[in-house]
């Protein structure tokens, strides 16, 4: 009697009704208390456990991308539950095209580092703080109250200072409290901001944290929207990150266990640039439109710049760090173009960053693990003993500088040819990258993969099979968004559009309307002078 | 049959998938043979699409066949599709891309004998024909960028293929970081091109109004630039002489006739946009560089450098061709150049070969004896290159000179500089010829020299006989033997046309002959017969290419070096110093402030109770009052 | 002459004063205590007083609970005391500085 | 007539005691001095009809704390004199002397502009209920202040296990070790 009760309840249960995103905020929660509950007489049972808690939330990200309807430019699966009634926050969440690939990216990378990488002591909080790094992400990126945000955006300091603190390498004191002090100023402000949007724009209607209402009241007087802005976009562009605040960046990534590092580049650091989309144009389209000629020239510094730091590092991992600079200045550069382009391209460069990116973190841990050095002086002629591992890198590092037929030139190239319409200049500054990105790459891989090897370097053992198992998602990924971008860029495109929309409604930008391609009579011309 | 044409490049794709899966496992030659199938396999789809093309009306867009196959990157307005594009101009590409690419394929199996990355290299080498295929068959300007993309990372993979050797490896980044030069300029171009016209497919920029003056001349040379890097023309020229470094299949596949005439091929395509100021540009860097590269090829000891400059030149050729507005004279040029040049550098690679692996042509000399059919057949190319009638050099390299002469405005300066250029030409393979296969034996006894295996052999020949005949696409003084340029025409909205009468033509097809002859003649005198002084017909200068490389090297290792250390320390200092500064002043702060924690009880009971006395002081002060 | 409210509270504030200045000037732990109880018998008596003036029981309920707190403080301060005594025989407050910044 | 005598005798015992508390130099004379200072304040409860707080301040304060104060003196054999100046705080001297003489001032100064009397509200004399104080005080300590009852008992708890736990003597010589010693 109880079972078919059971079975008439599920069935009843329509799809859209599972609220499936509080699942996934909720799922790696539960597996970290399981974890943290296990007992610890058996530490090899934590990753096993916490991978399947994370695989969960990975199998209803998937679910989601699944059911997403790319014709749909508003939010999916919402979600609202009252929280501080009285105070307006609600526990809401949603996911629209630019955050749905964020949550997918975040829901794949956790489970597959979490049984990549070996912690080699104290799985057991090893396990619960990276799930609960995938809880908070999932939060940030879903979260469609400024209060539930902050508080997410705040959350996932925790994990990852513990991750780099507990894990990492030599100087990861230094490392861990850095990155936390530095992210954690930039968003203190941003608190201030939050509550006096919500208060300010009270009015009449009443207080409220909820992002869509406040953007659709846009209640504030300009300057004030400046000001708020201006505090919601400093955190963001340390968590970017942006020159000049980016100094936590390399010292975080370069500590941390690789891991932290694959995590901290493919989803953290996503949550700057999404926050910009989301709360800077969203919230404020008239003070970004203002701003948009700082921001983007910051991005191209950050391009240059990044890149020209990046050749000179002497640690591969400090290296890739800069890199990662780079190729986050490219996003910004596309935020602040506001066209279809190059903010689909933006995106788009989000996912791809956190393939080619955390999949050259992950290779050079699995180097670090090899040979227990990051120097690259260090290291020589490592494609004589390990081909494969030459081979993966080659693939994963043409990706990094942007070789089309791989994904990190898509997201480039719409960034580019988009932000070429309304940013010529930044554009064209900006595209002096891709000979830098060539350089400071194939400068290091020849260093430490080509020339003579050293008896020691002789003895590197070649790719495994588990870890090449563990990269071919990557490499799978890497390829086949390079060619096949197109779903994602469907899913992106009305959410994007909408977003570009809304900025026309409430500031005084116009996208520029694109040349149409004008098909002439091919005789007609023939006569003309030429 | 035109639909095949997806086919031409899946089937190197296939074959560098099989490689991939399974190279090693197949070992040699039969991982050789695969590749060499699959590129032959290539070859002969080409010369069906080839054929059905023919079948086609040759009149209002008739031989022009799109085939979608999927969309890239659709992102609004902006609708790149993964499509191949059939023409007149890409089927000639591909024609000689294929047939000297499997012709080299089939040459590698021999030449790669007993390497122990045997299956690799024929990996890399398919996954460049399939790069090269999607350049020449793109049916817009990013299809064609992948390509382009995909043939410089290969190139560079194929140049450090041996990268145990530091000079390999750092000649692999350098060539990549120069293209990537290039590519800068292909990027904007193809911006600018799509903010101007709205699109970046070939046949809706070839049928849109022109740009406005200056966009146009803009985006005309970004394209060059683009050009010169992928095409080795000043100043970015650098990377293809240390190319060399890389196997000789290799520099005569990638580096002599195919990849780098992808920047020749890509202006032709993009002949439409090309502006007249720009044209003026690209023909003087053209015949610069023609200039400058056979000055260089004089004075080179390595027998693959000479080559390499030659190369060098002859590109500038092409560009000088380009410059003058005859895209056919070009791609005429380019296709006999893949002959001859092909058939060159092989023979270069078989007696490297046979002399085990000797590359200073000061310790060569006589091999005609010991290896008669690379001899004849390296005779055939010489006399190409020089420009001896009736090979095919002296047809293609006559139409470019006319084709200068009919310029504009510096019409016969460019002229002479070709001419000059010529000579050069003539003499320097010469010289070379007659340093390797003539003259004394220079060599050690126990250097055993001796003729290829027939998988290196059979396509020198083939290529001989086609460096022979190869001018008789495109005769010129009777207009029905102009095939090439009757077959090309629908992709260009206006025609080029030589205007000089046929004396004209005559008189400087006669001068041009003999500035051949005058060259052969002087290396003849020098270095066969000895009756000049060849002290100094080899000067440093020239040696080391007027030092412009090791200028470049010395700029990018002096001041660009020290920059870019110089803007790490400055992160390091200052950027993040600025941010440890902070972090130490609140910690100073701090520590002016500890010493009130005194650890003694009572100093605590002293604030405690003075702060409490304030207060009630206070309070006290309020009631008073 | 009569012994109005102020007089209590001038004689608690006196003691008051008392205790907090011993308290600032003796070192040995045993004194600084009794001069704490000073400082609380002193605030005592002005509860008391106000209790009284004000007609209100709630003033000697408070001084029940300092009794009890004063009770309470003197059990672990001797506690305190006596631990740190032994550790170090005849330790004065100025001889401890454990917690310094 | 009597109360001002009583008042000015037990203020004057009081005040003797609490200046004897604090310049004694011998910790045994000061808790001596103490406990007379104690009887005063007795004696001022009485006068203010606080019998049971009188009584309770004689009980637990003279008799059960004041003991305490000379158990542990006897106990630690620390009723040697001590001498008063010698102190390496120097501050401590003239932050007292600022203390005492500022809270003296403020004292004198509210007795000289306020007058008399301070709060306003009615003189000496009003009954709270005679000697029914006791009556009155357990009412309210068990109706209005009954969850502040419990507490103080919990806090006396506390008080009574911390005191056990520091004087306990420790196994090892180091007390904080000795605390992990003991779990393991």
């Amino acid at each position: 009697m109880g079972t078919v009760a059971v079975i008439e309840l599920l069935a009843s249960q329509s799809a859209s009704s599972f609220p499936v995103l509080n699942a996934m905020i909720i799922v790696p929660v539960i597996g970290a208390l399981v974890v943290v509950l296990l007992p610890n007489s058996r530490p090899e049972m934590m990753r096993p456990i916490g991978a399947v808690f994370a695989s969960i939330a990975a199998a209803m990200s998937l679910y989601v991308m699944a059911q997403f309807s790319s014709h749909d430019a508003g939010f999916q699966f919402e979600s609202i539950q009252s929280w501080i009634p009285a105070l307006g926050i609600s526990w809401h969440v949603g996911i629209d095209g630019i955050s749905l690939w964020l949550v997918v990216l975040t829901g794949l990378i956790t489970p597959i580092v979490l049984l990549a990488v070996d912690p080699h002591h104290d799985p057991k909080s090893y396990t619960a703080w990276l799930l609960l790094l995938q809880a908070g992400s999932f939060g940030a990126f879903l979260a469609l109250d400024l209060f539930l945000f902050f508080v997410m955006f705040e959350i996932v300091l925790v994990p990852m200072y513990m991750l780099i603190g507990g894990w990492g390498y030599e100087d990861r004191r230094y490392a861990a409290t850095k990155f936390f002090i530095y992210t954690m100023a930039g968003s203190a402000l941003m608190l201030v901001a939050i509550v006096s949007v919500a208060t300010l724009s009270a009015g009449e209607q009443g207080i409220t944290f909820d992002v869509i209402e406040l953007a659709q009241r846009q209640a504030l007087s300009t300057n004030t929207a400046r000001l708020c802005f201006l505090a919601f976009a400093l955190a963001f562009v340390i968590k970017v990150p942006i020159v000049p605040v980016h100094t936590w960046l390399p010292d975080a990534h370069t500590q941390a266990p690789t891991a932290g590092s694959v995590v901290l580049a493919a989803v953290m650091l996503k949550l700057g640039t999404y926050g910009l989309l989301r709360f800077g144009l969203y919230l404020f389209p008239e003070a970004s439109v203002w701003s948009a000629p700082t921001l983007a020239t910051l991005g191209v510094i950050g391009v240059i710049y990044g890149a020209i730091v990046a050749t000179m590092q002497k640690d591969l991992k400090r290296l890739v760090a800069y890199s990662s600079v780079a190729h986050m200045g490219f996003i910004v550069l596309g935020i602040f173009a506001f066209t279809t382009q190059s903010l689909e391209g933006g995106i788009l460069q989000m996912v791809n960053h956190g393939l080619s990116t955390g999949a050259l973190f992950l290779l050079v841990g699995m180097l670090y693990e090899r040979r227990k050095t990051r120097a690259i002086d260090e290291l020589s002629g490592i494609q004589s003993a390990a081909p494969i591992f030459a081979g993966f890198f080659t693939i994963v590092m043409l990706s990094s500088i942007g070789v089309p037929g791989l994904n990190g030139f898509v997201g480039e190239f719409l960034v580019l040819i988009g932000s070429y319409e309304t940013r010529r200049w930044w554009t064209i500054i900006a595209a002096t990258g891709v000979i830098l990105a060539a350089l400071y790459l194939l400068w290091a891989y020849q260093r430490v993969f080509h020339g003579e090897p050293t008896a020691t370097d002789e003895a590197t053992p070649d790719l495994t099979l588990r870890e090449g198992l563990i990269l071919a998602p990557f490499i799978a990924g890497i390829i086949f968004l390079g060619i096949y971008p197109k779903p994602l860029l469907d899913r992106i495109e009305p959410a994007v559009d909408g977003l570009i929309a809304h900025i026309e409604n409430h500031s005084d930008y116009e996208r520029p309307s694109p040349a149409a391609p004008v098909i002439v009579d091919h005789d007609q011309l023939s006569g003309d002078d030429h | 049959m035109v639909e095949l044409v997806w086919l031409i490049p899946a089937l190197p794709l296939i074959g560098f998938v099989v490689l991939l899966l399974a190279g090693k496992l197949l070992g040699e030659p039969r991982a050789g043979w695969i590749a060499t199938t699959a590129a032959g396999a290539s070859f002969l789809v080409t010369l069906m699409v080839f054929v059905g093309l023919l079948g086609r009306d040759s009149h209002s867009g008739g031989r022009s066949y799109e085939l979608i196959l999927f969309d890239w990157l659709p992102s609004g307005s902006l609708q790149v599709e993964a499509g191949f594009l059939v023409d007149p101009l890409s089927v000639t590409m591909a024609l000689f891309v294929t047939g000297v690419g499997a012709l080299i394929h089939l040459y590698s199996v021999g030449y790669m004998h007993g390497d122990p990355k045997y299956s690799k290299f024929f990996l890399y080498l398919n996954l460049f024909l399939f790069s090269m295929l999607m350049l020449v068959f793109g049916n817009n300007l990013v299809v064609t960028f992948l390509g382009w993309e995909g043939v410089g990372a290969c190139s560079y993979l194929l140049i450090s293929f041996w990268h145990h050797r530091d000079s390999a490896a750092t000649a692999g980044k350098k060539a990549f970081v120069t293209n990537r030069v290039g590519d800068w300029g292909f990027l904007v171009a193809t911006f600018a091109i799509w903010s101007a016209l709205g699109t970046v497919t070939y046949t809706e920029i070839a049928s849109s109004p022109a740009m406005t003056a200056a966009t146009g001349t803009a985006v005309s040379l970004l394209l060059f630039v683009a050009a010169a890097g992928k095409s080795a023309q000043l100043p970015l020229y650098v990377w293809l002489p240390d190319a060399m470094e890389g196997p000789t299949p290799v520099s005569a596949m990638v580096h002599a006739a195919t990849m780098v005439t992808s920047g020749v091929y890509l202006l032709v395509r993009m002949n439409n946009v090309l502006t007249d100021d720009a044209l003026i540009v690209i023909a003087v860097v053209g015949a610069a560089t023609a200039l400058f590269a056979a000055l260089c090829a004089v004075a080179q000891h390595d027998i693959k450098k000479v080559l390499a400059y030659s190369t060098i030149s002859q590109l500038g050729f092409m560009f000088l061709a380009i410059g003058s507005g005859a895209y056919v004279a070009a791609i005429f040029h380019v296709i006999t150049h893949a002959f001859f040049k092909a058939l060159l550098f092989l023979g270069s690679g078989s007696v490297i070969h046979g002399m085990g692996d000797e590359q200073d042509m000061r310790k060569m000399g006589a091999l005609r004896l010991a290896m008669p059919i690379t001899g004849a057949t390296f005779i055939v190319g010489w006399l190409a290159i020089a420009g001896v009638p009736p090979f095919s050099g002296f047809w293609s390299k006559d139409e470019i000179l006319l084709a200068a002469w009919e310029q504009e405005n510096i019409g016969p300066l460019l002229w002479v500089i070709g001419l000059i250029t010529a000579l050069l030409t003539a003499y320097y393979m010469s010289r070379q010829v007659i340093l390797v296969f003539f003259g004394d034996q220079r060599w050690d006894e126990d250097a055993h020299p001796h003729e290829s295996s027939w998988t290196m052999t059979t396509p020198l020949c083939v290529l001989a006989g086609a460096a022979i005949v190869g001018g008789a696409i495109n005769l010129p003084l009777v207009k029905d033997w102009l095939v090439l340029e009757h077959f090309l025409e629908p992709i260009f909205n206006d025609p080029h046309h030589f205007s000089s009468g046929t004396t004209t033509k005559v008189a400087l097809a006669v001068i041009s002959v003999c500035a051949a002859l005058a060259g052969i003649s002087l290396a003849v005198l020098s270095w066969l017969t000895r009756r000049i002084s060849t002290d100094r017909l080899e000067p440093d200068f020239l040696e080391n290419a007027m030092y412009v490389d090791s200028t470049y090297a010395r700029v990018v290792d002096g001041i660009g070096t020290s920059s870019f250390q110089g803007a790490a320390d400055i992160d390091e200092r200052f950027v993040d110093g600025t941010v440890n500064t902070v972090g130490k002043l609140t910690m100073r702060l701090g520590q002016l402030i500890r010493p009130a924690q005194s650890g003694y009880i009572r100093n605590y009971a002293v604030g405690v109770a003075l702060g409490a006395l304030v207060i009630v002081a206070f309070l006290t002060w309020g009631l008073l009052l | 002459m009569e012994i109005t409210t102020g007089w209590y509270l001038v004689l608690g504030a006196l003691l008051f004063i008392i205790g907090g200045t011993g308290l600032l000037i003796r070192r040995n732990p045993l004194v600084m205590l009794m001069c704490v109880e000073l400082m609380l018998n002193g605030v005592n008596l002005s509860f008391v007083a106000f209790s009284r003036t004000l007609n209100d029981i709630g003033g000697q309920t408070v001084v029940f609970f300092v009794l009890v707190v004063a009770a309470a403080e003197v059990v672990v301060g001797l506690g305190l005391v006596v631990a740190i005594l032994r550790r170090q025989p005849g330790a004065t407050a100025d001889d401890l500085s454990l917690l310094k910044g | 007539m009597v109360d001002t005598l009583v008042f000015l005798v037990a203020a004057l015992i009081c005040l003797t005691g609490a200046l004897g508390v604090v310049l004694a130099r011998n910790p045994v004379h000061s808790a001596l001095m103490l406990v007379m200072t104690l009887f005063g304040i007795a004696v001022q409860f009485v006068a203010q009809e606080a019998h049971f707080l009188a009584a309770v301040q004689v009980i637990v304060y003279a008799g059960a704390i004041v003991v305490l104060f000379l158990f542990v003196i006897m106990l630690l054999g620390v009723d040697r004199a001590q001498n008063l100046e010698m102190s390496f705080l120097p501050i401590q001297k003239w932050a007292a002397l600022l203390f005492a003489t500022g809270s003296l001032a403020i004292v004198v100064a509210l007795i000289v502009v306020v007058g008399e009397p301070v709060t306003g509200a009615e003189a000496m004399g009003g009954a709270l209920g005679g000697t029914d104080d006791v009556r009155l005080l357990a009412r309210s300590l068990f109706s209005d202040y009954v969850y502040a009852f419990e507490l103080t008992s919990l806090l006396l708890v506390i008080a009574v296990i911390g005191a056990v736990v520091l004087v306990r003597k420790p196994k090892v010589t180091d007390p904080i070790t000795a605390g992990d010693g003991g779990a393991k």
